[in-house]
């Protein structure tokens, strides 16, 4: 969940890892059953991981290096058994535990009718629509189309058992409505059609300042959400000038980012004053995991025009022809700042940015592809990306979870990712350190708290002061705005919920549990 | 010509549409040499400030009070912080809360809150109540603290040397100071927009670039419109069965539509204010190519014509002077009138977001994006959108009004 | 004596232009038509003939407007009347009105049948389609007009095949006047006969009581009306019945006029025509004098002194001159002779 | 050779067509014409009837589908801009609208300016050309220094045909021809024009084509008349001959129709 921590939900009680760190046991919840009314068992799980790697899934390719099997030991017991490197040790230990978390189990039965039906095609498999999928959650699919999918609770759901919550969640129907665009989502959450938003309505403390609408999110005040993914500027390495680390930080402390908070994100991010910047959310778990102290000294908050002169001239990128702008090797710095068109909070934050260079002598333009192209571009690591058009370019970096901030730190900072055909992981700027390697490398096998922070301090540090990419704003996993018209008790912060149930989605995994503590307004 | 120019201003619609005209003419000449802000600097700090006075607090501080003894002003204190309906709902927490109903009385403003500060609790939950209303009575707590005090507020500064707060200066309750006294006040009478700008500089500066546009673009069409329509009209033939064949193409093919395409392909990087002036020149010629070209057909069996003709004169001569000065009239209104659709071309690229890049100047077009994506239409900020809208009506009724006036003049079926 | 049906008593109109300027295009005109006469209005163009037919129908609106005098139609004042009660009540039906492009009034859209029922229905409310087109069937026979017209649009039809529609439209109602202004002078020489043939048919059959008839074309004024009346500058310079108004002119203008006509009869080539030099006053400052004095041959000094009015030659027609009948009259004999020299 | 009057002008099989395929139509049909060294011609034809199409063919202002014309016995050649100034320069024009056939935004002074310059007097002095101006308007009795600088539209309709005629009085062609140039005058005024052109036509010694609509017209002016029905000459002949005297049905017919004075007008034959 947002904290970092992982809890058991099918599983009854936390995996164990043997001494070695080379395989997980876990339980079953015996109460766990299908929609079906069969028990969920190990071998659903075991049966799950085969059939991922017999058909080279997507996730099965991606976990096969982590992971040798995954065995049922007997109906309830799980085994994983992770892939050893040459020195006996798993390969990635953090990879292992994310498997846990980040898939579905799906019934052996069902599987094998699913095989029959497509006559063991990995394709037509991947591509079957599974309407009649079984299903050991709370809702079960009503109705689809283009405009809206409906649920509707399953009355049989093993969550009434007396180890879980002994009762039913509360709506008996959940609609998800897809709208046109994020005007037509804000009215329909403001004319109460919609109960829970997860999208960015801007200026959200209108909705009760100013409107007095009954609408809440999941902390009272600024930054109104948990803040759990760092959405990033990344530097297009190959850019003339942008190799120079100079350049790049000039750049990165130059912006305003309390304007972006402010005006791209409406306030509705924590403030580089409150979190300073690092690879870090800004949730406590993660934020404890490096030494504040020690890199004090690089951080930024932004508006540094003057620092940001002072680095240029220290580097000898200075304006030699007097036109205003700075040269570099004689060419004039010129950016193109990008993000894909029509999203608005990146739209706007990237226009601070390009605001910025124009403060310290570096003509920054500002352009937004559609997305189709900007994703296409972006994320062809095998080939260097544009000079002209993608010289800073915003992505997202990884949320939050039980690899993290391994996993971000990874996909922000590790050159594994340079020259893959389609990239969807991370540094696309296509920055490379072998130090920084080195690091990424060596944290999913350490266990030692005080080692780690180190070695985290360390990536930091490295992060900081290479600036091969910069974070612009926190930005919640995803958005929680409620409106209490016909329901009320949503999850909030001090709810007195254990664990406290964060602002997810409401339906998938532990975020059930905001839908049990569900009322009518006026019952 | 003094007597058409003098007809001209005899109508009514032609002066009112002119006044207007030459009123945002001149505001936007004269404006930025007053203010000579950037109209693409971000001043604030938040989204969509409303219009007003901006007066700064910690110079406020520092003026010079003045003793006003002013007989409602603690009353329009506790007005502004506790309006009826917040008397109310405090009503209701206390009822709530078990205090009897005919304890309660809202007017008496000292025994509600007295009864308030003793009964409310944000912890207690009160069953059915939401998660909205609870943040409001925890925010309506926390404002009324002190509402009721006599005594001034205390400033305070923290002493560098030994970090502690020391006393500067207290405020009294009938402390005021003249604005004019304050060194720092804004006035932004537009308010602020989504990135913090100040809406009238950048409406002026916008207004300017998108008159430009709204030129160039006219400009253009209706040249193009004037030669095409003059080659087929006057040569007629083959040429003119090119030509109509080419505006044929163009009138089939929704303009709009063709505008999109272009410069949805042309791409963002090559979008600068006078290419989309360009495009749109590029794209609405057809009509005027068409209206002159049918002019010039009729002209061209005129007798004057054919009389020129006679006289030896050569073709240019003829175009030139026997048909150009005829339809000069039409031409000057198709030109205003294509000035006015190429600002509403621009303004409607720039809302499906295929206008102009953003950072360089402001249009009238950008600014309804960005006030459309920032949702200031449903959020109410109506400073944001109503301004440009009543702009860009402004402009475009001003040019109507002007055109049906020359029409007035020009057409004589519409003569009264 | 004879019923009179038009009577009209120094009736004085104005238009104003759009600059706010009055033109006095009619002025102090007096006139009488008897029933079963009809008179012709002769005239340069813009000598206000045209705006005496729109004035003698009393149905004033801008830029037309009406000064003073007094208008008799069939023994009604109508000089006082307000415009929506002359429409209602005495166009059509006391009087009748042809302008020039009449037969361009006609509605594209609907047959021609649906255009009578329009005008019926406007004044008559029992009347069944039946009835109807029984009755424009039978004016349409009587006319010469054949009644398969009435079920066709008006594209279907000739120019000529219109205008004679339209005329028989107009006199339905059986109205007593009927003011025919150029009726047929953007028609054909053929279809202009038939027009001209039309309006002595209606006359003839009593559709109509009497006539006036508007136009320049001097041969055929000669041809329809009994008496004519020539126009110059808003004023009437002479009345005649029709033949001695051709052939013996009094008024200098007149003589002028009756001088330029061409027709191709046997002796045309030798007569010599007769040029009026100069134009036509402005009527919105109207001369003091006799309007016609700049371009008379015979003017004397006192012409341009005061306002000349009508006076009475021995054979009864009026004429608007200081200058004595045969003092006149010997003026052209020697014009003549030292034509013939 | 020399009693004989000379073939001024002659036209031969003359076509025009308009349009093609199911809107064709044709405006003159194999018109045959010839044009005797000063004599008065006339055309007459009812609207629609291809008058104007021919006239315009001979002054060569749009050009015939088939058939040649034959100036002075050549083949007419007015391929070339040069060529047709060079044409033009023995035949011109008035035509039927005085109204129209003004440049209205050009001073008068420049219609007759034209007519010098065409005549190689363009770099005379400016004194030499105000007397051409003047002469040519006192010809037609119209005073120059009243027109002198003024626009189109400040004069009356005959001032204008008159102005036309001085015109021509400057340019002196070999053929003028005269497209309806009374038709839009009052009666009055058209004496006076009548008049003038027969004047300059007896000063000139020019060959007249009138191109009119009126009959009687036609008969007072011309030594002999054409009478044209559907593109199509029905019937020629002397002016005597023709009018008062008509053989086709067309002719006799237009005769018929037209209003008289002299005569009794049989209303009975529509």
């Amino acid at each position: 969940m947002l904290d970092g921590q992982m809890y058991p939900f099918l599983a009854d009680g936390d995996f164990e890892w043997n001494a070695d760190r080379t395989e997980i046991t876990f339980k079953i919840k015996s109460a766990a059953k299908w929609n079906d009314g069969t028990p969920v068992t190990a071998e659903d799980v075991a049966y799950t991981w085969a059939t991922h790697v017999k058909y080279n899934t997507p996730t099965g390719s991606a976990n096969t290096p982590y992971i040798e099997n995954i065995e049922a030991v007997d109906a309830q017991t799980v085994v994983i058994k992770a892939k050893l490197g040459e020195d006996g040790k798993a390969v990635n230990p953090l990879l292992v535990e994310a498997y846990l978390s980040t898939n579905y189990v799906i019934q052996k039965a069902w599987t094998e009718v699913l095989e029959e039906r497509v006559a063991g095609d990995p394709t037509a498999l991947l591509a079957d629509p599974a309407e009649d999928v079984a299903y050991s959650g709370a809702y079960g699919k009503y109705f689809a189309d283009d405009t809206k999918v409906v649920y509707i609770r399953n009355e049989e759901y093993w969550g009434q058992d007396a180890s879980m919550w002994g009762k039913l969640p509360a709506p008996k129907y959940l609609a998800h409505v897809i709208f046109k665009d994020n005007a037509a989502g804000t009215t329909a959450l403001q004319a109460g059609e919609v109960d829970v938003s997860q999208q960015f309505n801007s200026n959200v403390q209108d909705f009760w300042l100013e409107q007095g609408l009954p609408i809440s999110t999941y902390l009272p005040e600024a930054p109104y959400g948990i803040g759990a993914s760092l959405p990033t500027a990344f530097f297009n390495l190959n850019s003339p000038g942008l190799d120079q680390a100079a350049v790049r930080k000039a750049i990165a402390i130059a912006v305003d980012y309390p304007t972006i908070i402010a005006n791209a994100m409406t306030n509705q991010s924590a403030t580089f004053d409150q979190v300073p910047r690092s690879l870090m959310n800004p949730t406590d778990g993660e934020q404890a995991l490096y030494d504040h102290d020690a890199v004090a000294d690089l951080q930024w908050a932004g508006n540094d025009i003057e620092g940001a002169k002072a680095l240029l001239d220290e580097a000898g990128v200075v304006d030699s022809d007097g036109d205003g702008w700075r040269e570099y090797n004689g060419e004039k710095l010129s950016y193109v700042a990008t993000c894909p068109n029509g999203w608005s909070d990146w739209q706007a934050a990237i226009e601070v940015v390009a605001a910025a260079g124009k403060e310290i002598g570096i003509e920054i333009t500002t352009n937004y592809p559609e997305w189709s192209v900007y994703q296409t571009v972006v994320t062809k690591s095998d080939a260097p990306l544009p000079e002209e058009g993608y010289d800073i370019f915003m992505m997202w970096s990884d949320g939050a979870g039980p690899t993290q901030p391994w996993g971000r730190i990874r996909k922000l900072l590790s050159s594994e990712f340079i020259g893959m055909p389609s990239n969807w992981n991370g540094n696309w700027g296509q920055y490379s350190n072998p130090d920084a390697d080195a690091l990424i490398n060596a944290i999913p096998a350490e266990t030692d708290e005080a080692k780690l922070k180190e070695m985290y301090t360390e990536l930091v540090n490295i992060y900081l002061t290479e600036v091969p990419s910069f974070t612009l704003m926190y930005r919640p996993q995803s958005f929680h705005t409620v409106n209490e018209s016909v329901w009320t008790n949503f999850p909030h912060a001090d709810d007195g919920t254990n664990p406290p149930v964060p602002p997810l989605d409401l339906t998938d995994g532990w975020s059930i549990a905001g839908l049990y503590n569900l009322t009518l307004v006026n019952p | 010509m003094k007597h058409t120019i003098q007809q001209v201003f005899r109508s009514g619609k032609f002066v009112l549409g002119f006044s207007i005209f030459s009123a945002i003419l001149l505001i936007v000449i004269f404006y930025p040499m007053f203010v000579k802000d950037s109209p693409l600097a971000i001043l604030g700090q938040g989204t969509f400030f409303p219009p007003g006075i901006y007066v700064n607090v910690y110079d406020s501080m520092s003026s010079t009070a003045y003793t006003l003894n002013l007989p409602d002003a603690a009353a329009k204190r506790v007005a502004n912080k506790l309006s009826e309906e917040d008397r109310l709902s405090i009503k209701e927490w206390l009822v709530a809360a078990g205090i009897p109903e005919s304890e309660i009385d809202t007017t008496d403003t000292a025994k509600l809150l007295g009864q308030w500060s003793a009964n409310f609790d944000p912890k207690k939950s009160i069953p059915g109540m939401t998660n909205a209303r609870r943040n409001y009575f925890i925010r309506l707590n926390t404002s009324l603290k002190g509402l009721l005090s006599t005594e001034g507020a205390t400033i305070s500064q923290t002493n560098p040397e030994t970090n502690e707060l020391e006393q500067v200066d207290t405020v009294n309750q009938k402390d005021y100071v003249n604005v004019g006294e304050v060194a720092n006040t804004r006035i932004l009478l537009l308010g602020t927009d989504n990135f913090g700008r100040d809406i009238l500089t950048e409406l002026v500066a916008a207004t300017r670039v998108s008159l430009q546009i709204g030129f160039v673009a006219g400009l253009i069409a209706t040249l193009i419109g004037l030669t095409l329509g003059l080659l087929a009209g006057y040569i007629g033939g083959l040429i003119d069965d090119i030509i109509m064949f080419v505006t044929n193409l163009f009138t089939v093919i929704p303009t709009f539509v063709l505008l999109i395409l272009i410069s949805f392909s042309i791409g963002q990087e090559q979008r600068g204010a006078f290419t989309i002036a360009v495009v749109i020149g590029l794209t609405s010629w057809v009509w005027t190519a068409r209206a002159v070209r049918s002019q010039v057909i009729s002209l061209r069996n005129r007798d004057h014509v054919n009389l020129s003709k006679l006289s030896g004169h050569s073709i240019v001569h003829i175009i030139l002077n026997d048909i150009l000065p005829y339809i000069a009239s039409y031409v000057i209104m198709a030109l205003i009138l294509q000035i006015s659709s190429g600002i509403l071309a621009e303004a409607g690229l720039s809302i499906l977001g295929l206008g102009p890049r953003t950072t360089e100047v402001p249009t009238l077009g950008l600014m309804m994006n960005w006030a459309m994506i920032y949702q200031a239409h449903i959020l109410g900020n109506w400073w944001a959108y109503l301004p440009v809208l009543v702009t860009i009506a402004l402009i475009t009724f001003s040019m109507n009004l002007m055109n049906t006036g020359l029409d007035q003049v020009f057409n004589p079926a519409l003569r009264d | 004596m004879a019923h009179t049906m038009l009577e009209v008593r120094e009736l004085s109109t104005k238009y104003v232009t759009r600059f706010r300027e009055d033109v006095y295009a009619v002025d102090r005109v007096s006139l009488k038509v008897e029933e079963g006469r009809s008179l012709g209005i002769a005239g340069e163009s813009g000598c206000g003939k045209s705006t005496l037919a729109l004035s003698l129908m009393g149905y004033y609106f801008p830029p037309l407007h009406y000064m003073n005098g007094e208008i008799v139609i069939n023994g009604k004042n109508i000089s006082g009347m307000k415009p929506d009660d002359v429409r209602k009540s005495i166009l059509g039906k006391e009087i009748a009105y042809i302008p020039q492009a009449a037969m361009n009034a006609l509605n594209p859209t609907r047959k021609i049948i649906n255009f009578i029922e329009d005008v019926i229905l406007e004044h008559e409310m029992y009347v069944t389609k039946k009835d109807i087109y029984d009755r424009a069937k039978k004016l349409f026979e009587t006319l010469g007009l054949p009644a398969e017209v009435l079920q066709k649009y008006p594209v279907e039809l000739s120019g000529g095949m219109k205008q004679r529609t339209v005329i028989a439209v107009s006199v339905l109602l059986l109205p007593k006047v009927l003011i025919a202004d150029e009726p047929s002078s953007a028609l054909d020489v053929t279809s202009q006969k038939m027009v001209i043939k039309m309006l002595k048919q209606l006359m003839e059959a009593g559709f109509i009581s009497s006539m006036i008839f508007i136009t320049h074309e001097l041969p055929l004024l000669y041809n329809v009306v009994d008496d004519i009346m020539v126009m110059y500058a808003g004023q009437i310079v002479e009345k005649a019945p029709s033949h001695s108004a051709v052939f013996d002119p009094l008024h200098p203008y007149s003589k002028g006029l009756m001088g330029s006509i061409i027709v191709p009869e046997k002796g045309l080539r030798d007569v010599k025509l007769t040029a009026i030099p100069g134009v036509p006053p402005n009527l919105k400052n109207p001369p003091m004098g006799c309007r016609f004095a700049e371009r008379c041959k015979f003017v004397r000094p006192e012409c341009r002194v005061s306002s000349v009015s009508l006076r009475e030659a021995s054979d009864g027609r009026v004429y608007r001159c200081i200058i004595p009948e045969a003092e006149l009259r010997e003026a052209y004999a020697r014009e003549e002779h030292k034509n013939d020299k | 050779m020399t009693s004989e009057k000379k073939i001024y002008l002659s036209a031969k099989g003359i076509t025009k067509t308009f349009g093609f395929g199911r809107q064709k139509t044709v405006a003159v049909d194999n018109v045959d014409l010839d044009l005797y060294e000063g004599e008065v011609v006339s055309i007459v034809g009812e609207s629609g009837s291809g008058k104007t199409t021919l006239s315009k063919v001979l002054l060569g202002l749009i050009n015939q589908t088939s058939g040649d014309v034959y100036f002075q016995g050549v083949k007419r050649d007015i391929s070339t801009q040069a060529k047709k100034q060079e044409y033009w320069k023995n035949i011109q024009a008035i035509f039927q609208d005085p109204f129209s056939s003004y440049n209205i935004f050009n001073k008068i002074d420049s219609v007759l300016l034209d007519c010098i310059n065409m005549r190689g007097g363009r770099y005379l002095p400016r004194e030499k050309k105000i007397e051409m101006m003047t002469e040519a308007c006192s010809f037609v009795n119209l005073k120059f220094e009243e027109l002198t600088n003024k626009y189109p539209f400040e004069l009356s309709g005959g001032q204008m045909q008159r102005l036309m005629i001085a015109r021509i009085f400057l340019l002196k062609p070999k053929i003028l021809l005269a497209d309806e140039p009374t038709s839009m005058i009052d009666a009055c005024s058209r004496a006076t024009i009548l008049d003038e052109l027969m004047h300059l036509r007896k000063e000139t010694g020019m060959t007249v084509i009138f191109i009119t609509h009126d009959i009687g017209l036609a008969y007072y002016v011309s030594d002999s008349v054409y009478i044209m029905e559907k593109g199509r000459f029905v019937e020629s002949g002397s002016a005597d001959g023709v009018i008062l005297t008509p053989h086709h049905p067309y002719t006799r017919r237009l005769i018929n129709d037209v209003p008289k004075i002299y005569e009794e007008w049989d209303l009975s034959t529509v």
